[in-house]
């Protein structure tokens, strides 16, 4: 089966081409049909994937084809299966299919409909061939096309200035992380000679990764840092963070698919992926740790006064993501990929939720929201499971995951990022039960557009009603009940301990987790179910870190005095050295060009038979010359 | 849906009936007593009256007679032009002693205009020619005898 | 390999055959046997029983040939599938998904066709 | 090849192709000068003359009698209709009261004509559109109705049977039960037609939609009968202007709504059961009786204009006289219902391809006798 | 003679090259001189006929005969089908913007 | 080069003058229908060549493809556009001496290369097919080892499909 | 070197003289064969079309009009061969040559009896029946189009037109019984379905494509657009008369036998069956096809061009292929 995997991101490769075919005026209900039985075809085939590699574990391997040969070195192409790889092609495939189906009913009735379908038929192939590459140079390519289309896929609402600017930020956010990905890329490449990960892992386990500038630690450590950064840029780690809310612009399916479940995580996959890489160099992981750590509380903080609904989540997605990274950092592989499986749905979850919140009442203002659980039953529940997990409260699936996290910071003697994650997870019980209180019960704040309120089509429930149980179940996988099947899974790939270390469960910090949630959860419910406290008198109280978590820290402000100011003098340097030096050269260059082209241009008769001719008779000369010279015919 | 799967079974199913072809030259029409062919003259009945003639619309009758020793009539010439005369059984309908009538003769073709012109011996040799070949439809020689006597 | 040219040499022989039947029928027994009167009328193209109006070479419906152009790319799909079918029980699973991929590419191909209207006619 | 010629464009290339006179689909001597484009029509001119012979210039100088031959060849395919439409007119003109049997005789002979002159239109559209033998089944039964019209007024096609105040003949013994015989065979037949062609698929894709115009299209160029009903338009004359003694029986006009070959089909079809309807009708009602009125030898209309239109097989058709009261009409117009008909087909066929053409013309089913006169 | 198992291929490879060689010169006289733009789509099938039948030589009669070559002579088929259906559609749409087949007409690239 | 005639031999050089034979014709007819007609008995005559080599699929294919879909793609082709076209009568122009004179030295060229050679030689009883018929052979070959070209031969089709279509057809603003 | 003996000689393995002359003998006789066959097959489709028309048919040349062919043949070649004035000569004298040699070639491969006797046994058979057939076109298209006449080169196109767009689901409805043979050989195919079942049971889908691709292909009726009687009066071969015109008719029956004969080859088992010998199996199975030719002509009227042209490429296509992934689908799984 797994010489089939190639199947999986073709697949919807094919639907992009049939849709491409079909065009921009073709049914929607066509579209739709074919993208959703494609994806789950494709699901279907990483299912079988992920359960072949689960019955022998020892059948993954690399499929290749000679593509390019420079010099001594080689470039394959193709595809790769491991228990990794496995694991991501089921969570991008199952969320994938269950976002197209929702997609049917959310973008219904859009005028690109169909260009809606291809894009994100183009995405989930680059995502899937993304995660199959063998190599990183594959890897790469398909990295920016993921960026491509999440670009285009913000952007797709074009005609909204803001979804514009957001396109064009998170191009622009997510490139700098890429020239650190890709410079650390080139520089693996230049010291071990191949883009292959085996070869890397080879040599910078081996102390190998050698340039003559720099000794093989000190590389390790920088290509290290270098690939997080393009993790970092993609995963939407601090401080490169910033693009991920605003892409919020886009259609709430896109928040759901790329923005939450898969593209995002993309960055955690390649820590994941170039894991061997960071355990060489101890500092690369300890970077990855603390920038997560920062990230996951940043996130939950700035989270906590946002007003709109998507934002909210955006917010959530970050620092769960920072959750993820560390992880990650503080050596706790499986458990960070665990986080990543579980949070593919919870997180798909609420943004659908949330998008059939926002298809139903038309706004994103959480304060224009209210009581509208009684109006959209299947939304509510969906969503409390979704924060249920998310908030980490047992036995929904965001509980394993978190915990195994907060445990493995702990047991691995981080204390300071232990905190940091227990405030972290405290604030994000406060802010998700926040936004369900404010969303779902309560009295409607805005009359007029909860009248008429109703719940989406089958399209749009069943896809979230199945994410709930998956939002619940998905962390059963990794328990006791399976004897932590998922974590052997994936150690499965390095059997040598390269990966990192498990660790046994902490039924005590377990109790502690939950009730740092129930505490959370319980002042939202304070806040704003039953208003006993304030909320406004809160903020007013603390209004200078109310202010400072509601603008999100001041971020973008930095970013734009620093970033952009720099930039604008170098640009004024460049400009001037192009305008008046390089021009002066490339004119006189021009002119030169002129003359010789005014020369010759009365040999260009415009006839493809002349030209023809010449050439044959070049072609003539030449074989007399090797004739004569050459010899050896006659 | 299959429709046409009907219409297969109707053509099949015609197969054992009963052919409707007649072998022509061999086996002619039978054609009923009204039938109106080619005329058929009886010489003794015409009282040369012209009304024939003057009916025919398309006047391809012409006829001559001249008065006998008794004084009586006798047709001399009667010519009709089957170039285009077309058989519309005016000249009988008028015809008093019903000396034109019409016979089942239809075969007319031929290779030339000139046989078209059918004189009187030739439309009497039609009529002798009928009778042979209807004798229940003969004319009685006793009718003919008392009309052409008076 | 004998016996292989023996029956191709066959097939030669049935065409040389089918080429002696026409020509010997039209050019070597129809001229002794038939008439030859050409008169002006006779030569004149029929036209429904007029003087035909116009040139009758005339540069005829481009869609015939999209259609030969359909048919040009499906002929050459047709090919590939003879040796495809014909070692297909030798083959397996694996050049049934080729295959699949294969026609799949030119059923695209056809429903590009049919939207672009293609295979209508007028 | 230089640059000079502009019109040649890889387009298709008009092409001017005469359809007809020599023609196996124009149904007669009938020519079209079509424009095509590839296989589409552009333009199509009907030329119309082939069988010009002047009849109603020739009447002037017949006798009112002596122009009942002539009629039998304006519609060749249902010459009783034509010879009851002079006659008719003549004596609505002259006021005459026609005996019973003569009256029911005239229906019986009407509408068995209609019946053949449909037939012959279910079995040369049908040959037209490629099928061959609804044809022969359809001329079969037609030569059953002229067999039996042989025997009652010795003539095959060219009747000449009405009289002005009656028919020429009454009926031989036992003609009247061949009749009834007839009917209830035609009955069994119209179900095997039914299963022959009009369920068939292909003959369904080449009618249905095809050749469709509008009630005010078709009122617009004066058609009428199957041609105006197709399009919905309740117009029958039996019904609207009851002329004869069509009041007596119990039948239905029916109607199409698409005006497209299809309608046209399908209403000829159901009025051969219509007709049949009459048929039998008549049948039971007929009583023994004289077939002639009392007219004068030499029939003279009085002074005047008068004109009266019938339903005709193919719409109405009407004698119009106009008489200074000799035994010859001082003028004699009649209004070919296939003439008229005819008018629409440079409309219809613009923009058709050349198969429909013949599916078209077709279903119009012209007759050019009656269209040239 | 038996070293091979049996008699030897009756026709020499030489021949065969000579003959391809042949006509691929006479296509490729015809490409450079024919002013017809479909007649010198045409010269190019004749070269491309001429390198197939060089394909089945060599899988035939080559020093290692495999069914290689006639395999991609097949590829040379359909790549020669889709050659003539572009080049002709090309010629048409030509055709339809300058009215001419001609080949030396088609000089847009003329200084 | 030692001849030995037999029938092989002998319907080679039959079927090779055919074919350069059709190839001058081709040159030398003026009529572009007759030069279409021309190229029929090359590809007729090249589809023999193979049978006599023992690839019958391929020549079958060159039948099917060649004469029976390209031939007839030119045909429409010549009609769709000048089909009354002539060629002027050769004239010996600079381009076309030198192409003339290029082809001749490249033929000469060639040939040339092919005497010198030594060519290896094979036995009439080889097994190219391995046991199976010509065409099943090839499949196995195709499917097994030239599973990607094949694939990428679909990609070129509906690339040629699609570029043509929208190439040849009438576009509406035209009209 | 050179002896006469020499060429027959397979670079050694003779072809003996009366190998040769067996061969001649076999070819010639398939020759005149295919003529009495085309000429009864006439005589049968007047007479069955007749009788279902409630007519008798032939009847006057000999008994029940037995030579009634034979007498229109040699009126054909006694009557005047009219070469209008302003065709293209060429194209237009070779016209029917290039149409009837690969309807006769075609006949070459298709297995009468059980030994290849008569017929060539070539592994490529049911392929080479696809290819050379497809030939004929030529003929059509270049016939109609030299007459220099409207109505033959509306016909002409049409023609052309027609018999490639079903040329593409007949080679596809042929695959899926390759598939199930595994063999392209026609006789090779008859041995498999003597193993298992005819396939016309399990290719049904296939064998219905076949059949009406193959009536198509035929130019004949529902498809007989191309002579469309009553609109192009003839079609391609209206300025066509005498021993030219009768080459048009002979290929057109010729197709009909060897279509006939391919049917019966790849759906029906050919030559094998019960009892009788495997050449009265084979001559019954094309009888029958030749009969249910003529019932469908009797029956259908004729489908529009633009229909025809959509019904190939929009049904039998997606039909024929849809067979062949289920054929190849279930032949994996069985």
């Amino acid at each position: 089966m797994v010489e089939y995997a190639w199947l999986a991101p073709v697949l919807p490769l094919v639907g992009y081409v049939f849709l491409l075919a079909l065009g921009r005026r073709a049914a929607e209900g066509l579209v739709a049909g074919v993208s959703v039985i494609l994806t789950f075809l494709s699901f279907l085939v990483s299912l079988a994937v992920f359960t072949a590699l689960g019955a022998h574990p020892d059948v993954t391997g690399t499929y290749t084809m000679r593509w390019l040969t420079l010099g001594a070195h080689s470039i394959d192409v193709g595809f790769q299966v491991t228990h990794l790889n496995a694991l991501m092609l089921v969570v991008v495939s199952a969320v994938s299919t269950l976002v197209f189906l929702f997609s049917k009913g959310y973008m219904h009735k859009d005028e690109r409909f169909p260009v809606f379908y291809q894009y994100l038929n183009l995405f989930v192939f680059s995502m899937m061939a993304l995660v199959v590459s063998p190599n990183l140079l594959q890897l790469y390519i398909f990295w920016e096309m993921v960026g491509l289309c999440s670009y285009l896929l913000i952007g797709f609402w074009y005609f909204k200035p803001e979804a514009a600017l957001a396109a064009k930020k998170s191009f622009i956010v997510t490139r700098l992380g890429d020239v650190g990905l890709f410079i650390g890329i080139i520089l693996l490449f230049l010291s071990s000679g191949s883009f292959d990960y085996s070869t890397v892992f080879q040599a910078a386990t081996t102390g190998h990764l050698g340039l003559s500038w720099i000794t093989p630690a000190d590389l390790t450590t920088l290509t290290g840092i270098l690939v997080f950064v393009g993790a970092a840029g993609k995963s939407a780690q601090f401080p490169l963070h910033v693009w991920l809310p605003d892409a919020m612009e886009g259609p709430t399916p896109v928040s759901a698919l790329i923005h939450a479940a898969t593209m995002v995580a993309a960055g955690v996959y390649l820590v994941a992926r170039m894991y061997p890489l960071f355990v060489a160099s101890g500092t690369a992981l300890t970077v990855v740790a603390w920038v997560g750590g920062i990230t996951a509380l940043l996130g939950a903080l700035i989270a906590l006064t946002q007003r709109d609904i998507k934002r909210v989540i955006a917010y959530s997605t970050i620092s769960q993501l920072g959750y993820m990274m560390m992880g990650l950092g503080v050596g706790a592989y499986a458990y960070g990929m665990f986080h990543l499986f579980t949070h593919a749905f919870f997180k798909a979850l609420l943004f659908l939720a949330a998008g059939s919140v926002i298809h139903a009442v038309d706004t994103q203002d959480l304060f224009e929201m209210g009581g509208l659980g009684k109006k959209m039953r299947i939304t509510q529940w969906t969503f409390l499971f979704g924060a249920l997990s998310l908030s980490g409260v047992f036995p929904w699936a965001g509980f394993w995951s978190k915990d195994s996290i907060i445990n493995a910071t702990l047991q691995s003697g981080h204390m300071t990022l232990f905190w940091i994650a227990e405030i972290a997870a405290f604030c994000t019980a406060f802010y998700i039960f926040r936004v369900y209180f404010l969303t779902f019960h309560g009295k409607p704040r805005d009359e007029s557009k909860m009248a008429h309120a109703h719940e989406g089509s089958w399209v749009m429930t069943v896809p979230l009603i199945i994410l709930a149980v998956m939002a619940f179940i998905a962390g059963l996988f990794n328990t006791g009940l399976n004897n932590f099947g998922l974590q052997r899974y994936l150690m499965a790939d390095s059997p040598t301990g390269l990966i990192g270390k498990v660790y046994p469960d902490n039924v005590p910090l377990m109790i502690i987790s939950v009730t740092v949630a129930l505490v959370g959860i319980g002042l939202a419910a304070l806040m704003y179910w039953k208003p006993v406290i304030s909320a406004e008198k809160l903020a007013r109280n603390l209004s200078g870190l109310y202010r400072l978590s509601f603008n999100k820290f001041y971020l973008d402000e930095i970013y734009y005095g620093v970033v952009v100011w720099t930039g604008k003098l170098i640009a004024g340097i460049v400009d001037f050295f192009d305008r008046y030096i390089l021009d002066l050269i490339v004119r006189m260059l021009g002119r030169l060009g002129y003359m010789g082209g005014v020369g010759l241009k009365y040999t260009q008769t415009g006839q493809v038979q002349t030209y023809s001719v010449i050439a044959f008779f070049g072609i003539m000369i030449l074989l007399a010359i090797a004739m004569f010279h050459v010899g050896g015919v006659f | 849906m299959f429709g046409f799967l009907k219409g297969l079974g109707v053509t099949i199913s015609q197969l054992p009936k009963k052919k409707v072809t007649v072998m022509y030259p061999e086996e002619k029409p039978d054609y009923p007593e009204r039938y109106r062919g080619v005329h058929r003259f009886i010489p003794e009945l015409c009282t040369v009256c012209n009304q024939c003639a003057r009916i025919c619309p398309t006047s391809c009758i012409s006829l001559s007679g001249s008065r006998d020793e008794n004084r009586k009539l006798r047709i001399e010439t009667y010519d009709i032009n089957f170039d285009i005369c077309i058989l519309c059984s005016q000249c009988t309908e008028v015809c008093p002693t019903e000396a034109i009538v019409m016979s089942d003769t239809f075969e007319l073709a031929s290779y030339t205009r000139d046989d078209f012109y059918l004189d009187m011996h030739w439309l009497h040799n039609n009529e002798l020619e009928y009778e042979r070949r209807h004798p229940d439809r003969a004319i009685p020689e006793t009718d003919v005898q008392k009309k052409a006597g008076n | 390999m004998f016996q292989y040219w023996n029956d191709y040499f066959f097939v030669v022989l049935f065409l040389l055959l089918g080429i002696f039947l026409p020509v010997a029928a039209i050019w070597v027994l129809g001229p002794l046997l038939r008439p030859k009167h050409p008169t002006v009328a006779k030569n004149t193209p029929y036209e429904s029983g007029v003087e035909p109006v116009g040139d009758a070479h005339v540069r005829y419906n481009a869609r015939y040939y999209l259609f030969a152009l359909m048919f040009v790319v499906f002929d050459v799909e047709t090919l590939f599938l003879y040796p495809w079918a014909a070692s297909f029980h030798q083959l397996g699973l694996f050049a049934l998904t080729e295959m699949l991929m294969f026609i799949l590419m030119l059923v695209i191909g056809l429903a590009y066709a049919w939207r672009k209207k293609v295979l209508e006619w007028s | 090849m230089a640059l000079t010629d502009e019109t040649d464009l890889v387009r298709t290339e008009e092409m001017l192709l005469n359809v007809g006179p020599q023609h196996p689909s124009t149904h007669g001597v009938f020519r079209m000068v079509v424009k095509i484009s590839g296989e589409t029509i552009i333009e199509a001119e009907p030329v119309i003359g082939y069988l010009h012979r002047g009849t109603e210039k020739l009447a002037e100088n017949l006798q009112y009698s002596q122009c009942i031959p002539y009629t039998d060849r304006l519609d060749y395919v249902s010459a009783m209709l034509n010879n009851y439409s002079l006659v008719h007119a003549v004596e609505e003109a002259m006021g005459l009261e026609i005996p019973d049997r003569a009256e029911y005789i005239r229906v019986i002979t009407m509408e068995m004509n209609r019946l053949a002159s449909h037939l012959i239109f279910f079995g040369t559209y049908l040959l037209d559109l490629g099928a061959m033998t609804p044809f022969l089944y359809a001329f079969e039964e037609r030569e059953k109705i002229i067999d039996m019209f042989n025997e009652l007024c010795g003539a095959r096609i060219t009747y000449n049977y009405m009289r002005v105040g009656g028919v020429k003949f009454d009926t031989t013994p036992g003609w009247l039960e061949q009749v009834d015989a007839f009917v209830k065979r035609m009955k069994g037949e119209m179900v095997k037609y039914r299963q022959l062609v009009t369920g068939n698929e292909i003959f369904l894709a080449r009618v249905h939609g095809v050749g469709a115009y509008t009630t005010e299209q078709a009122l617009g160029h004066g058609m009428s009968g199957i041609n105006l009903r197709c399009t919905g338009y309740n117009w029958d004359l039996r019904k609207k202007k009851p002329y004869s003694i069509y009041d007596r029986f119990d039948w239905d006009v029916p109607l199409g709504s698409a005006g497209d070959c299809w309608d046209r089909y399908i209403l000829h079809m159901e009025e051969m059961e219509q007709s049949l309807r009459i048929v039998e009708q008549a049948l039971q009602q007929i009583q023994p009786g004289p077939v002639m009125a009392k007219v004068p030898k030499l029939i003279r209309v009085p002074a005047g204009e008068y004109y009266s239109g019938i339903e005709g097989t193919r719409g109405e058709l009407g004698f119009y006289i106009v008489s200074d009261g000799k035994d010859k009409p001082y003028r004699l117009k009649i209004r070919r219902p296939s003439f008229e008909n005819l008018q629409i087909l440079p409309i219809i066929l613009k923009g058709v391809p050349v198969a429909d053409m013949v599916a078209i013309l077709g279903s119009i089913d012209p007759v050019m006798g009656e269209v040239d006169a | 003679m038996t070293g091979l198992g049996g008699p030897l291929f009756p026709i020499p490879t030489g021949s065969l090259l000579a003959l391809g060689a042949l006509l691929f010169c006479i296509g490729l006289f015809g490409a450079l001189t024919r002013k017809n733009l479909i007649i010198v789509l045409v010269s190019i099938e004749l070269m491309l006929n001429a390198a197939n039948i060089n394909l089945v030589t060599f899988s035939r009669l080559g020093v290692n005969p495999s069914l290689s070559g006639q395999v991609f002579s097949l590829f040379t088929i359909t790549v020669a089908a889709a050659e003539i259906a572009v080049g002709l559609a090309l010629l048409l749409a030509i055709f339809r913007l300058r009215r001419s087949s001609e080949v030396q007409d088609l000089n847009v690239h003329k200084w | 080069m030692n001849f030995v005639w037999n029938g092989p031999m002998i319907a080679f050089y039959v079927l090779a003058l055919s074919v350069l034979g059709a190839g001058i014709l081709m040159l030398s007819v003026r009529k572009v229908v007759y030069m279409a007609l021309s190229i029929g008995g090359v590809f007729i005559g090249a589809a023999g060549i193979y049978i006599l080599l023992g690839a019958e699929f391929v020549a079958v294919a060159q039948i099917l493809i060649y004469v029976g879909a390209i031939t007839i793609l030119m045909m429409f082709a010549i009609m769709l556009t000048n089909h009354k076209a002539e060629e002027e009568p050769f004239r010996w122009t600079v381009r076309n001496a030198t192409a003339a004179v290029g082809s001749v030295l490249l033929a000469l060229v060639l040939l040339a290369v092919i005497r010198s050679t030594t060519w290896p030689v094979q036995s009439a009883n080889l097994n190219l097919n391995g046991g199976n018929s010509n065409p099943v052979a090839i499949g196995l070959v195709m499917f097994k080892q030239y599973a990607f070209p094949f694939e990428l031969v679909s990609l070129v089709l509906i690339v040629g499909l699609v570029g043509a279509v929208i190439l040849a057809q009438e576009r509406k603003e035209e009209e | 070197m050179w002896t006469w003996n020499n060429l027959w000689h397979w670079a050694g393995h003779p072809l003996s003289w009366p190998g040769f002359v067996g061969m001649l003998v076999g070819a010639v006789v398939i020759l005149l064969l295919a003529l009495l066959v085309v000429m009864y097959s006439i005589y049968w489709q007047r007479k069955f079309i007749g009788w279902m028309q409630w007519r008798i048919g032939p009847n006057r040349v000999g008994p029940w009009g037995l030579f009634q062919t034979v007498a229109d043949v040699l009126k054909l070649l006694v009557k005047e061969d009219v070469i209008p004035a302003n065709v293209d000569r060429t194209l237009f004298l070779l016209a029917p040559i290039f149409a009837f040699v690969p309807a006769f070639l075609v006949l070459s491969i298709i297995p009468f009896s059980a030994h290849h006797v008569f017929t060539a046994n070539i592994g490529i058979g049911a392929l080479f029946y696809v290819a050379i057939s497809a030939i004929t076109i030529h003929g059509v298209m270049l016939g109609g189009w030299s007459s220099n006449n409207k109505w033959a080169l509306i016909g002409g196109m049409r023609s052309a037109a027609q018999m490639l767009s079903y040329e593409v689901p007949l080679g596809m409805s042929i695959v899926g019984v390759v598939l199930m043979a595994g063999t392209l050989n026609l006789n090779g195919i008859i041995a498999a379905q003597m193993h298992t079942v005819w396939y016309v049971i399990p290719q049904i889908l296939g064998f219905i494509v076949f059949v009406i691709a193959g009536t198509a292909e035929m130019n004949r009726t529902p498809f007989d657009l191309p002579d469309a009687e009553s609109e192009l009066v003839g079609g391609y071969h209206v300025e066509y008369s005498g021993f030219r015109f009768a080459f048009f008719m002979l290929t057109e029956y010729v197709y009909l036998l060897a279509m006939g004969g391919l049917m019966a080859t790849l759906f029906f088992g050919g030559w094998a069956g019960p009892f009788l010998p495997g050449w009265l199996w084979f001559a019954i199975k094309i009888f029958i096809f030749f009969t249910f030719q003529f019932w469908l002509q009797a029956t259908l009227p004729r489908i529009r061009q633009d229909q025809m042209m959509s019904f190939s490429w929009k049904l039998l296509l997606p039909l024929a292929l849809a067979n062949l992934v289920i054929t190849a689908v279930v032949k994996v799984l069985v």
